[in-house]
């Protein structure tokens, strides 16, 4: 079902088809970028020696030495620059920042500096570059290391944003991301590295940046979401249609900038009913673009007012009973799709 | 607390590093019985720097630390009650389960966390100095960081500002030998790191840190040289992180098993019970602050045990100070699912 | 009229009225509030000596000295973070940002320290500082000097904004938010400092925060603004009254966190038709909450959807023609106030 | 160029000097007659330090600098035709009007920027240089910045960067004495910078920046130990800023009209000019090149006057590289209003 929202994507390849984790699938584009073009190198905290602090570059460094999986100082924002200096260079540096909320540091580097170049020197230089970070929270990591500041980076021109939500989407996006010409940070997740699921292994397949995917099709409402967030969508979409006969669609972004509002709409037209979930906060968040996107483009076609569900709206505390009730859950969802049916009538 | 001049009385400065050691050692039985989660960052081994310069400070001065931070507080006084519980995430812990291992602190000690950003903690600390030299109070601030902050800007903007502003701080640089699995000459061009205080006209000086008198002297003399002139420092203390970074990492990816051994030999517990013992301190009475360390690990996990989760229809309490919930009664209307019952009812401003 | 959204605000007391500029007003609330209140003091780069890079602090040094106007060196990471801890015990710091763009690198310090401290501790500390700083463009600053990332601090549970249009409110919402016992991010404008209006001098007047106001009542259309995308709308509306007999009202949000969405939605709901207008980026930006919310409580009021306008979306350049192209000038909204009435019937 | 062995030939530095003397004069004329607007930082005493610097890197060195750039642009051989059409905002400026006094660059004279954050240019330098090392090629990379940058978070996570990966790389320290209303005393607790270098075991140097020839000497030696064995310096050019910050400000409030006379006394013109005639150099020669410089001046602003400002249809042109168009063909429905024309019909990914 999947392929319906992609045609673009040609078709899988001899290379064949493998169940493997999100975070193998991550491993995998880096090592056949890696493999594909000499320009391509990994750096980072922890990225070498420590394989990883989420074991995703494990290996790598064995693979192609220090000089292309480089282990760095914890000095985000010297290497997050040093990556835009080296793709100006025409390099195609892959930095990992160990997760989102370590970002905030380079934040001038990558807003204020990576994001203008294009623009702000004529043309005359790009910067093709590549920033690999979770979101995400769930694992009682407390208030600075549980946020997803997704928004604010889709929200700046000169960026490109993905967010992929299956393994086949977070090797294709990932690749595709490597050999854009543009910055582009991948967003991942902490809590869907261990998620499996079959990846098209031939290297030369990418899913194109700026297509959303109709993860699942339905008729009574619309969730759009992305990265974890549509993981948990698509758990409550299975259980909701087996136990009340409910049919949920579901729309995954997977890119966030640009923003497939095509694809939305066109589910919104269909359902007449949505509701927008994200795992970070949604006042300003990325469902609350989703909202002003949606309730334009489909004014006519809305039985209801666009929903929005995501983290509540605290620094997330320890206290894993409090976590938990913070968290956009399946059971948080399940409640949110059913109260949106009902708000219809 | 003990000034630089008194002579240490080193037992119960013994019994607060076995307290530190078995404390330690139950968090991490209890994580894996799954009662403790998130990070949680063992400090084995670096307990005679913990304890040596926290005994150096004044009932008023104050602390500010980062993530591995179980020593520190415990060292400060915090009771181990209230430290197990916020680790196990309940009520009455001191961030009262809302801050959990990283997180801790207490502002009737002094001790303002427990912060989880590497180097975050560093101008915060400096502006607590700022606060003090404002004052024109004899009190000064204890900033501890790790080998691996050192590389941060903030450390860089930081010592700078204490500097020229002439501020009371000494910056604790803990030199475990390694960030996670990065060594100090992996990761700084001047590994040592003492000597980075001299960029800012600042005095830096390196101690053994797993040496408890000689920590004790150098931290008590610096943070009196800042109370009293003025004048901040950066004080290295050399030492070693037996286990790995957090409980989550067995720690051998990144060094041999060899070097963790050699510097077990080393360790701070047993080389002061030596001292102790050269001090004519008798078996009993060492036995009986290792028994007394004991027993209070074991009481703080039966207080953390049986006291309550924090009440559910709080979620936001704290997050704004009191009166605020009128502020925010006009944004209720379109907001997204559930803000209504787990924000504004949540304890919002209260 | 603007009196109608702020019943909360006590009468202009017998200390009487004067007219100043948006400059003078910010640096009346803080003469004002250091003569109350010895922990309040002022810090940041070039504040004293230099009288502040746009001469908002003009004066101050002379009069309160140098440990309570404080010049810094350029390091907005540390004395941003000095802010914080001087807050944390009980002190009440200004901290000026030279301009909003300036505030990225210190956005840790803002996002994942001062707006933690009161939950992430459990409330047993608390952090009442200030930052104040413009935002803004206009005046070909160019891509790295002329944004407005209202919304990202915005959506930062833990952190209040606001963001005065008026002189008045310049001086009622910074004394409000000097004696907040939380952070408050105070966001000002750079064209709007030289703006004039009537100030009420009264030293305990303060602008409370979370009330937006009307800033002029209309029938056909609502426009929804804050800072100077406020003063812009205003002058529309008076031209389109004059010109045409459209009458516009505008709703001053000044508050952005918390938002207060009661006040949009009663004007909404007497017009049926609305715009939001903002200085920056509109997707992913201010005027996305403002449609999310407005769509959800005016469902069934609307009469068209919600219109938004705010820079082009693209790094600002230099060319003057280009910058004006981009910008939300007067002109722009004309034309979109009348798309949007159009669009409507 | 020369390179640190070759006689220095004087005379067409001085006249690259005289010309950016004379760029700035014209820039500042032609910003009161409002056509050139933003900031606009004039460089006047500065020119020694410019133009010795960037005699002394090789055609194939790379360039980064600050904005306070017009001088090292027209040093580096970016016609002034080009960098006066950048400063009037058209169509055939160095980078395409789109980036102003702030933001020259040309990327086939391996000039990377004008960059308008202070500090922000150096971890992006230090990037240049760890591709250069990457590729083991036998170029260096020269980063100016200001006094008041190295009080940046970004100057020390750079300079550590750069010693501990051995990158080459020579950071530029201009020191003007101010930054802004702040001079170097009130700013850096270290206010010798150079010395700075040592807290990275980098070597760092101080130069007289308005001795022509001692730069050069220097400038070139340290760039050719970063070319030839990776290794990273600090070269700080000790020099004066005759006007204000910009051309907004007096420069008065925070320095004496005293100050500013006994450095004009001093002004690098002059010594240059007096070096020219100790060279014996004619005073014909010496008047053909301050002509020669005058008349290209003249020529830049003629060129830029009649060149035609950037076509208002191309708004969002260079944002996004070619081919992204497509990528953001499906994001237009319910767009904020305008975006349709002025950004995906405004040469967006052309
Ligand atoms: C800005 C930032 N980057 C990365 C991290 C992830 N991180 C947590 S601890 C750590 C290592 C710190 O090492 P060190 O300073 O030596 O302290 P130690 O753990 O040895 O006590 C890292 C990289 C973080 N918390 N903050
Ligand atoms: C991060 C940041 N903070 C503040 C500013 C505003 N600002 C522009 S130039 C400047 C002074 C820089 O002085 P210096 O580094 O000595 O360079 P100079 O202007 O003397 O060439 C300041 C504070 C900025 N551009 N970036
Ligand atoms: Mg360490
Ligand atoms: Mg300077």
């Amino acid at each position: 079902m999947k392929e319906d929202g992609e045609p673009h994507v040609a078709e899988p390849a001899a290379a064949g088809v493998e169940t493997m984790t999100y975070r193998e699938a991550l491993r995998l584009a880096m090592r056949q970028e890696m493999e594909r073009d000499e320009r391509v190198f990994v750096m980072g905290e922890e990225v070498g020696l420590f394989d990883g602090s989420y074991k995703v570059t494990a290996g790598l460094l064995d693979e192609f030495g220090p000089d292309r999986v480089r282990d760095t100082p914890i000095s985000e924002e010297g290497f997050v620059g040093a990556g835009v200096g080296a793709a100006m260079l025409g390099e195609r540096p892959i930095v990992e920042i160990m997760t989102l909320n370590f970002l905030l540091v380079a934040m001038d580097q990558v807003v204020n500096h990576a994001a203008k170049i294009g623009a702000m020197f004529g043309g005359e230089v790009r910067c093709p570059m590549v920033i690999r970070t979770p979101n995400g929270a769930g694992n009682q990591l407390t208030a600075q290391h549980s946020q997803s500041f997704d928004g604010w980076f889709a929200g700046t021109p000169g960026l490109k944003v993905v967010a992929p939500a299956t393994p086949d989407d977070a090797k294709g996006l990932l690749k595709a991301a490597v050999r854009d010409e543009d910055p582009v940070l991948v967003i991942e997740n902490l809590p869907i590295y261990k998620e499996k699921g079959e990846v098209r292994l031939d290297p030369e397949l990418t899913t194109p940046i700026g297509l959303a995917a109709v993860a699942r099709e339905g008729a009574d409402l619309t969730v759009v979401s992305h990265s974890f967030a549509t993981v948990r969508a698509l758990r409550v979409a299975e259980k909701l249609a087996a136990e009340r006969g409910v049919s949920v669609e579901v729309v995954d972004l997977r890119s966030l900038r640009p923003l497939d509002v095509e694809t939305v709409a066109a589910s919104v037209a269909k359902t007449n009913r949505v509701l927008c979930v994200e795992e970070g906060w949604p006042t300003y968040g990325v469902t609350a673009e989703l909202a002003a996107r949606i309730q334009h483009a489909c004014f006519d076609d809305l039985d209801a007012p666009v929903e929005r569900l995501g983290m509540a709206e605290v620094p997330l505390p320890y206290a894993k009973e409090l976590e938990l009730a913070a968290m956009p859950t399946e059971e948080r969802i399940e409640a949110a799709v059913l109260r949106t049916l009902a708000l219809a009538g | 607390m003990s000034t630089v001049a008194a002579p240490v009385d080193v037992l119960p400065l013994y019994r607060t590093m076995v307290l530190i050691r078995r404390f330690e050692e139950e968090a991490e039985r209890q994580y894996k019985a799954a009662r403790i989660g998130g990070y949680c960052h063992l400090s084995s081994g670096q307990e005679a720097a913990t304890v040596g310069t926290v005994e150096a400070m004044h009932a008023d001065d104050l602390l500010v630390t980062g993530y591995r931070c179980h020593g520190f507080a415990l060292a400060r006084g915090v009771p181990p009650e209230a430290v197990m519980a916020e680790l196990f995430g309940r009520r009455d812990g001191c961030a009262h389960g809302r801050g959990g291992s990283m997180h801790l602190l207490d502002a009737s000690r002094g001790y303002y966390g427990g912060w989880g950003i590497v180097g975050g903690q560093l101008p915060i600390a400096t502006g607590m100095a700022l606060s003090l030299a404002r004052r024109e109070e004899r009190r000064a601030v204890l900033c501890e960081l790790g080998d691996g902050a050192v590389n941060m800007g903030a450390w860089h903007e930081s010592l700078n500002l204490a500097a020229v502003w002439r501020l009371p701080i000494v910056f604790l640089v803990v030199n475990n030998e390694y960030g996670m699995g990065t060594s100090v000459e992996r990761a700084s061009a001047e590994p040592d790191l003492f000597k980075r205080a001299g960029a800012y006209r600042m005095k830096g000086e390196r101690v053994d840190g797993d040496d408890l008198e000689a920590v004790i002297e150098v931290a008590g003399r610096l943070l009196e040289e800042a109370r009293g002139e003025r004048r901040p420092a950066v004080l290295e203390a050399l030492t070693y992180r037996f286990r790995g970074h957090s409980v989550a990492d067995a720690g051998l990816a990144y060094r041999t098993r060899e070097e963790i051994a050699e510097h077990r030999e080393a360790d701070p517990l047993e080389r002061t019970k030596a001292l102790l013992r050269d001090r004519g301190a008798s078996a009993e009475e060492i036995e009986a602050a290792e028994a007394a360390a004991a027993e209070a690990v074991e009481r703080a996990t039966e207080f953390a045990l049986a006291d309550p989760a924090p009440a559910l229809d709080r979620l936001a309490a704290g997050m704004y100070a009191p009166g605020s919930a009128s502020q925010f009664e006009r944004m209720v209307p379109g907001s997204p699912i559930g803000e209504r019952e787990l924000v504004y009812g949540g304890g919002l401003g209260e």
